[in-house]
């Protein structure tokens, strides 16, 4: 990364290296699932304290998203060869896909919800800094942090859902959660651990109402957008709740919630797509609707249902990234993204028009496409299930507009003349930015006309939600008829929608405009604006600045807190005994300590407030002395003459600058009287209840025994601090010595203190 | 018999003395200095292994049997404490070798810093209530010592509240320890444990109380915390590294020791209450950081914060919340004190802790940035980072215990703490210079800097990649106390 | 004898926090002082059993009998002398707060927690320090 | 400069060594009657005080043992600290306290660590805080005679 600064891309050994590592995984899964080895598991211990094992299991859906992960990936990493070449963070984005690809094949092996959300996790971060990528432009940093934000803070649902879920089923092992579960009571802790996933999932597949992040997110690089945003990523949200389908798809709650926000996602999504002008975010918006649809497609029961989840998977991938790219070569061949400015592109960029046409073919469903077997699926699956209308609705709506878009990224831009045309500098990118788009739509159109290929794969995919589906082998064939018969509703429509594209776009953008207020982005802002307010709010009033505020408020927590809890046992608390009546010498002396505090309230001079503060000190020495403490007595009294020295020099330096009276203040401050008396009275009945119970003696029996027999002294007191408990002596010495040491450097500063002080005058 | 027990003291003790008596000569100091902190990081490891198998050591000062005399006990929590304090101790010294440290060498720096050590050793060995109140002390004047060395007005002004509020502390704490031994007759853990069971509840329970409020202002729970951002932001990297580390986290080890042992099992009325203020000091902690721009500021605020976590595991009054705290501390602070060093070395790089006036340092210096998203992930609980770790596990018991407010509360302030990361992260690090052709100083030297950023930052990955280590440990530690029994 | 201590124990320590509330400097460390002074007593008045007589071992004797209890007297003296060393460097600190920053009011003492409405004050320099941010290597 | 009263200057002399002297006394009777290290400590701080009030603080100072407040205050805190290590050497715990009998031909005279501890805290005592007296009467002095660090 140190080079990242030299402005050079990386060689092409290193490129082709990098792109070994999908590549290679590519092979591994085609291999695996040729020889038909699925499912595989393995499983290491790890953390056994918290019964965490690393613990992964392929079975026929992992096989599909690593098999998506992995040929995408492929294509992503060649393309961003040519992207990216001379780019200056050309190293850093291909260690970030490649760590990016890593934990994304964790998170779809993986067999243990907290190993999952592990990879999960790293899947935000890296999408975090690679949405970022150009992170000196201030957008790509909002949006990274957008994207962070709303991923990050799902994930932490997502962790409390995994954790109540794991408890409530006892393991963590997510083939046994999925058997487990539903022989479970349908108590408050599964449906909270049921809420708290499907946000986390919701947030990471963009469902309503979290779906504003994911355009945003086209801030990123094309190959990211291409990989993360459009291909992989995304989907995990999807591969959870098909993953835990079985667990919870008897649940109505999941049901309605899948399908009432997947429904929504996915017409608000083709909605707000044709508000867009920008090629790329046109796609995301298509993608929102996409993940609304498979969303949908995870909630309906039936095995024709999973079997349109996993063809819709693969489908979607096959489409998308090569859309992803052609807008990525649009992009780099013209320096522009948006449409109004495109056009008549065929005859400088054939290659992007031809990818573009065969992707957009699947896209809109065009029979002799994946895209078409997909559609029939879902429609075969729709019929089944029992829909709301509304997601029926959702789905033609979702069809149109798919047609519309695909016309609008494969035609429109290659083939409509616009009245402005400003690409005619347009050019074709490189090979490798040609090759892996096309590879991509080519195999989505291989596995339309050959439909059997993909076979194998999508059952075994559907097989993980639903038990064994022999008869699914059927639905994937190419069949005429029927389906083509409903989808010619949706063609029509979307061919409607096509050509009034712009006059569409700006009926939908004005009155879009005027709900955007109201719309989730717009509440997302509010509430990023709202945590600095809301801590600004906060840290000022806690942390004022000010000393006595602070004073007062701890003061008054102790205070109160103190009181709360003596409050709440005062019944039982007996009446301590009030022994015998002192002497008058130790009436004399608590009458001068009391004397000296209360004069010490009323003093404005400090030399007067010091010596009647010194009256507490001598108080308390008499006091010691009367009472049988003749040492502490000895000690209170120097104590007490040195620290009136120390005052009294400090007061003769105060004097030269003549700051002898305190300041001015207000004669009474009953507010702080009140505290302080609260406290002190706190402080007084907690002397009160802890003296209220028998006294043990033990430790001034045993050292009033042992003090002359085995220390070798008669004065107790000394013997304690110099024997029994000498280790508190030598605490004390240090802190005389520390504080002394801390004392230092003040005191030293004597020459800086003139200095300032002739400076103020 | 075992002499080790009491090096967590006498070590940095005899360095102090030494050290104060070399004040003139400044090679002989450092030679001193370091010599002490490596003897302190080879006693904490024998120590160490030494309490690994059993009971723990335990060493009566003086030959006066235990409940007479003072009584050191080092069982696992302590000797897992003092090992962290002691690698804290040496990574800030070898971290001040660097120029990373905005002010001149004085020559009392030393002695104040091996004061300090000496302070924090004291508090996590000892088991005998009064003398924990003698090392609080110990530790408060080196505090103030090493805050107001730099004679800066901002740095007095930060001193004087942290006196004022941390005095109000100490004193409490004595008042406590006069009332617990008015109730008790005792000053020895064991044997206030003993006799706590025969305590009326009621009483019990206001003795604790006083104890844990003076020990809370210690730890810089919410809402007596205000000592700890107004004057941490303004010591010097290196030793508010050491500080941030170590002073807060003394005041929860007491905490835990009253709660989770020597006073276990405590009124259930205390862990309910600890666990509300753990969640205000989350927060309020939280927000204080997504408030400032400046890094040190930010960072300070945080420690508020995650000191509220370790507070809500142990309000949860479990072994498995006791095993929490103790991982969570370890954690926090190798995790805290690497955070503080780095943005002492991006201090030195850019010329400010504000992050209104910095940035431009990923493409300056990306193996920083690197280094810094370790312990910035970490603390933000990023898996599989030791912070993540850290959360899972107090989450986790939060639940089992059905504490689901406590819990929210526990995540939403995990999101802020995102929230206010990333603020360090997009604005030192990715946002280019506001300075126009700003371009890294020359002539740094920040070898040894880098030294001990790296050695910290390879704890957190240790701790972050084999966590079953400490967990056990953590475990066994948990296990042995009072509250585990 | 309870009764009494604990009454003297309330006005010190009423007296010592309202003066630690104050916004004057001098008028807090001084309350903080006292509320040291106060928290000896209450120590002291914890652990005070016994006579009125010292804690020391008649000649002749082997054993203190009839005594004041000599461990919270242990305690005090140790108290005592702690917080004399914490008094005086308070007293230290708080002359050089007054002379640096240049005021004893407390409210006025805003050096290291600026005002909010002062967004960007970097902490000014004493003659004496040293300059915080190294000069030499920008350019 | 201060006027200093003459007679101050001449009765500091022999005044200084009575101090330092009933110090030493307190310090030595503390195990048995009233007194010790603190108090020896202090006492030997007042003395220290007499003669910075008469001879000026720097005088003062160098008439400490060790010459400086700072030395002997460490010093102090070494020698407690050390006290202890005998016993530990000999397998007891740190901290035990180790007797013997010095015959003086007269009397016996019984010497122990624990006089060595209570002397390192009345070093520890007399340096610290003397050397805050001394530094705070500096402070009103005037300009010192020479910068000490």
């Amino acid at each position: 990364m140190a080079q990242a600064n030299t402005g050079q891309g990386i060689g092409r050994v290193e490129r082709l290296l990098f792109t070994a590592l999908p590549l290679s995984a590519l092979c591994l899964v085609l291999w695996k699932l040729a020889r038909l080895e699925l499912p595989l598991s393995a499983s290491l211990s790890w953390v056994p304290a918290l019964g965490i094992d690393l613990a992964f299991h392929i079975d026929g859906l992992s096989a599909l998203m690593l098999l998506m992960i992995s040929a995408v990936g492929t294509a992503v990493f060649l393309y961003a060869g040519g992207y990216m070449a001379g780019h200056s963070g050309q190293r850093r984005l291909f260690v970030l896909l490649s760590l990016f690809m890593l934990a994304m094949i964790g998170t779809v092996t993986a067999d243990h919800l907290l190993v999952l959300f592990l990879f999960w996790e790293a899947t935000s971060v890296l999408s975090f800094l690679l949405v970022g990528f150009d992170y000196h432009k201030s957008g790509s940093r909002r949006s990274a942090q957008q994207a962070l934000l709303i991923t990050g803070a799902g994930g932490l649902a997502l962790l409390a859902g995994f954790l109540l879920l794991g408890q409530a089923a006892g393991t963590y092992r997510i083939r046994e959660i999925i058997e487990v579960v539903p022989q479970l009571e349908q108590g408050g802790r599964l449906t909270a651990a049921l809420l708290l996933i499907l946000v986390g999932a919701f947030t990471k597949s963009a469902q309503f109402p979290f779906h504003f992040w994911l355009p945003n997110a086209m801030a990123a690089p094309t190959p990211v957008s291409a990989y993360l945003h459009s291909a992989t990523m995304v989907k995990l949200g999807v591969y959870l709740l098909a993953r835990l389908d079985p667990a919870f798809g008897e649940w109505p709650l999941w049901e309605l919630l899948l399908k009432g926000a997947g429904s929504i996602t996915a017409a608000w999504g083709m909605i707000l797509a044709l508000r867009e002008r920008d090629l790329k975010r046109i796609l995301a918006w298509s993608t929102v609707a996409t993940l609304g649809t498979l969303v949908t497609l995870v909630g309906m029961r039936g095995e024709g249902a999973s079997v349109a989840v996993g063809s819709l998977l693969l489908a979607h991938a096959l489409y998308k990234a090569p859309l992803f790219f052609v807008a990525g070569n649009i992009d780099h061949g013209t320096g522009t993204r948006v449409i109004d400015r495109l056009g008549n592109l065929r005859h400088s960029m054939p290659w992007t028009a031809a990818v573009a046409l065969l992707a957009g073919a699947s896209m809109a469903g065009m029979p002799l496409s994946f895209g078409y077997i997909v559609k029939d699926v879902i429609v075969e699956a729709k019929s089944a299930g029992e829909v709301f209308a509304f997601a029926k609705a959702a789905n033609t709506i979702f069809g149109a507009v798919a047609v519309a878009v695909a016309g609008v990224a494969a035609v429109r831009v290659f083939w409509r003349h616009p009245g402005v045309n400003e690409s005619c500098e347009a050019r074709e990118g490189s090979l490798s930015m040609i090759l892996p788009p096309l590879a991509l739509a080519l195999s989505g159109i291989t596995l339309g006309v050959f439909p059997f290929f993909a076979q194998g794969l999508i059952a075994g995919a559907a097989g993980a939600m639903v038990p064994v589906p022999r008869e699914i082998l059927l639905g994937i064939t190419l069949e005429f008829g029927p389906t083509l018969a409903s989808l010619a509703l949706s063609y029509a429509i979307g061919l409607g929608v096509y050509i009034s594209w712009d006059w569409l776009h700006e009926r939908f953008d004005a009155a879009v405009q005027r709900i955007d207020r109201l719309g989730m982005a717009a509440h997302f802002e509010r509430l990023l604006r709202g945590i600095p307010r809301a801590a600004a709010a906060s840290t000022r009033f806690v942390q004022s600045g000010s000393l006595p505020a602070y004073v007062a408020l701890a003061i008054g927590t102790l205070s109160l807190l103190l009181a709360l809890v003596m409050a709440l046992g005062w019944s039982s608390f007996a009446v301590p005994a009030l022994g015998g009546i002192p002497g008058p010498a130790v009436l004399g002396a608590c009458a001068l300590i009391a004397a000296g505090a209360l004069a010490s309230l009323f003093q404005k001079d400090r030399l007067a407030l010091l010596l009647s503060a010194g009256l507490v000190g001598y108080g308390s020495g008499v006091l010691f002395l009367f009472s049988g403490a003749p040492d502490v007595a000895y000690t209170q009294f120097t104590v007490e003459t040195v620290f009136v020295i120390v005052a009294a020099s400090i007061l003769l330096v105060l004097r030269r600058s003549g700051r002898l009276s305190s300041l001015p203040e207000a004669r009474w401050r009953p507010a702080a009287l009140a505290l302080a008396a609260a406290f002190g009275a706190v402080i007084m009945l907690l002397l009160f209840v802890a003296s209220t119970g028998p006294f043990d003696p033990a430790l001034s029996d045993y050292f009033s025994e042992t003090s002359l027999p085995q220390a070798f002294g008669r004065n107790v007191v000394n013997v304690i601090l110099v024997d029994f408990r000498a280790l508190d002596t030598l605490g004390e010495i240090t802190v005389v010595l520390l504080s002394f040491l801390a004392a230092l450097p003040l005191l030293a500063l004597r020459r800086a203190g003139r200095e300032r002080k002739a400076e103020a005058e | 018999m075992s002499a080790l027990v009491a090096t967590p003291v006498l070590v940095p003790l005899a360095t102090v003395a030494l050290t104060a008596l070399a004040a003139g000569r400044p090679r002989l100091q450092q030679v001193l200095s370091g010599l002490g902190s490596l003897a302190l990081l080879l006693c904490a490891l024998l120590l160490l292994g030494q309490v690994e198998g059993g009971e723990g050591a335990r060493l009566a000062f003086g030959n006066w049997p235990a409940p007479f005399g003072i009584e050191f006990h080092v069982d696992r929590l302590s000797a897992a404490l003092v090992l962290v304090t002691a690698l804290m101790g040496s990574a800030s010294l070898l971290f001040l070798a660097s120029d990373a440290d905005p002010g001149r060498r004085h020559p009392l720096l030393l002695p104040l810093l091996h004061g300090l050590l000496v302070g924090v050793g004291g508090a996590f060995v000892t088991a005998d209530l009064f003398n924990l109140y003698v090392w609080f002390e110990v530790m408060l004047i080196c505090a103030l010592g090493l805050l107001a060395l730099g004679a800066r007005p901002d740095q007095l002004d930060g001193a004087f509240k942290y006196m004022v509020l941390n005095l109000l502390g100490t004193l409490l704490l004595l008042i406590s320890v006069g009332a617990v031994y008015a109730a008790t007759g005792h000053l020895n853990f064991t044997a206030l444990s003993q006799a706590a069971p025969s305590l009326p509840p009621a009483l019990a329970a206001v003795l604790l109380t006083a104890l844990l409020l003076s020990l809370l202002l210690k730890s810089g729970a919410f809402p007596l915390y205000a000592w700890l951002p107004a004057s941490y932001h303004t010591l010097p990297g290196p030793v508010l590294a050491l500080c941030a580390g170590l002073l807060t986290k003394v005041g929860v080890y007491a905490v835990l020791r009253l709660t989770g042992d020597v006073f276990a099992p405590v009124p259930a009325l205390l862990p309910e209450a600890l666990g509300w203020i753990a969640c205000a000091t989350m927060l309020f902690g939280v927000l204080g950081a997504a408030y400032h721009w400046d890094m040190r500021r930010i960072l300070a605020f945080h420690i508020v914060s995650q000191i509220g976590y370790i507070l809500l595991a142990i309000a949860l009054d479990s072994a498995a919340g006791n095993r929490a705290a103790l991982f969570y501390t370890v954690h926090h602070i190798v995790v805290k004190a690497t955070l503080f060093l780095l943005a002492a070395m991006i201090w030195r790089y850019t010329g400010s802790y504000d992050l209104r006036r910095i940035g431009g340092l990923f493409r300056a210096r990306p193996r920083l940035a690197l280094l810094f998203m370790v312990p910035a992930l970490s603390l933000v609980g990023i898996p599989p980072l030791s912070g993540f770790w850290a959360k899972l596990v107090v989450l986790q018991e939060a639940l089992a215990r059905g504490h689901y407010a406590w819990t929210a509360v526990a995540l939403l302030v995990s999101v802020l703490t995102l929230y206010s990361m990333m603020k360090i992260w997009m604005e030192a690090f990715w946002k280019d210079h506001p300075q126009k052709g700003w371009s890294l100083p020359r002539n740094t030297r920040l070898a040894p800097a880098w030294c001990a950023t790296l050695s910290l930052a390879a704890v957190t990955l240790w701790i972050s990649f084999a966590p079953q280590a400490l967990l056990a440990y953590a475990e066994a530690a948990a296990l042995s106390l009072g509250g585990g029994r | 004898m309870i009764p009494l201590l604990a009454l003297t124990v309330f006005v010190t320590v009423t007296a010592g926090v309202y003066l630690a509330l104050s916004r004057d400097l001098f008028r807090c460390v001084v309350g903080l002082a006292m509320l040291g002074a106060g928290a000896n007593l209450a120590l002291y008045a914890a652990g005070a059993k016994g006579s009125a007589r010292p804690a020391v071992i008649q000649k002749g004797a082997e054993v203190l009998a009839d005594a004041a209890n000599p461990l919270p007297q242990a305690l005090v003296l140790t108290a005592i002398v702690i917080g004399f060393a914490l008094v005086c460097f308070a007293l230290v600190l708080l002359l050089r707060v007054m002379q640096y920053a240049g005021s004893d009011d407390a409210d006025r003492l805003r050096l290291a927690e600026p005002r909010p409405d002062d967004p960007l004050k970097p902490p000014s320099h004493s003659a004496d320090c040293l300059p915080v941010y190294p000069r030499e290597d920008r350019s | 400069m201060k006027r200093r009263v003459v007679m101050l200057e001449a009765a500091a002399g022999p005044l200084y060594w009575v101090i330092l002297g009933s110090s030493l006394w307190v310090l030595l009777r503390g195990h048995n009657e009233p007194g010790g290290g603190f108090i020896g400590g202090l006492l030997a701080v007042s003395a220290s005080i007499l003669w910075a009030v008469s001879h000026g603080s720097g005088a003062a100072r160098r008439r400490l043992p060790l010459k400086d407040p700072l030395r002997l205050a460490a010093a102090g805190v070494l020698l407690a600290g050390f006290s202890g290590l005998p016993a530990w050497l000999g397998g007891q715990p740190y901290l035990t306290h180790l007797w013997g009998k010095l015959p003086l031909g007269f009397m016996e005279y019984k010497v122990s660590t624990v006089l060595l501890f209570d002397l390192g805290v009345y070093a520890c005592v007399w340096g610290a805080l003397a050397g805050y007296a001394l530094a705070l009467l500096e402070l009103d002095e005037g300009p010192p005679e020479e910068e000490r660090r």
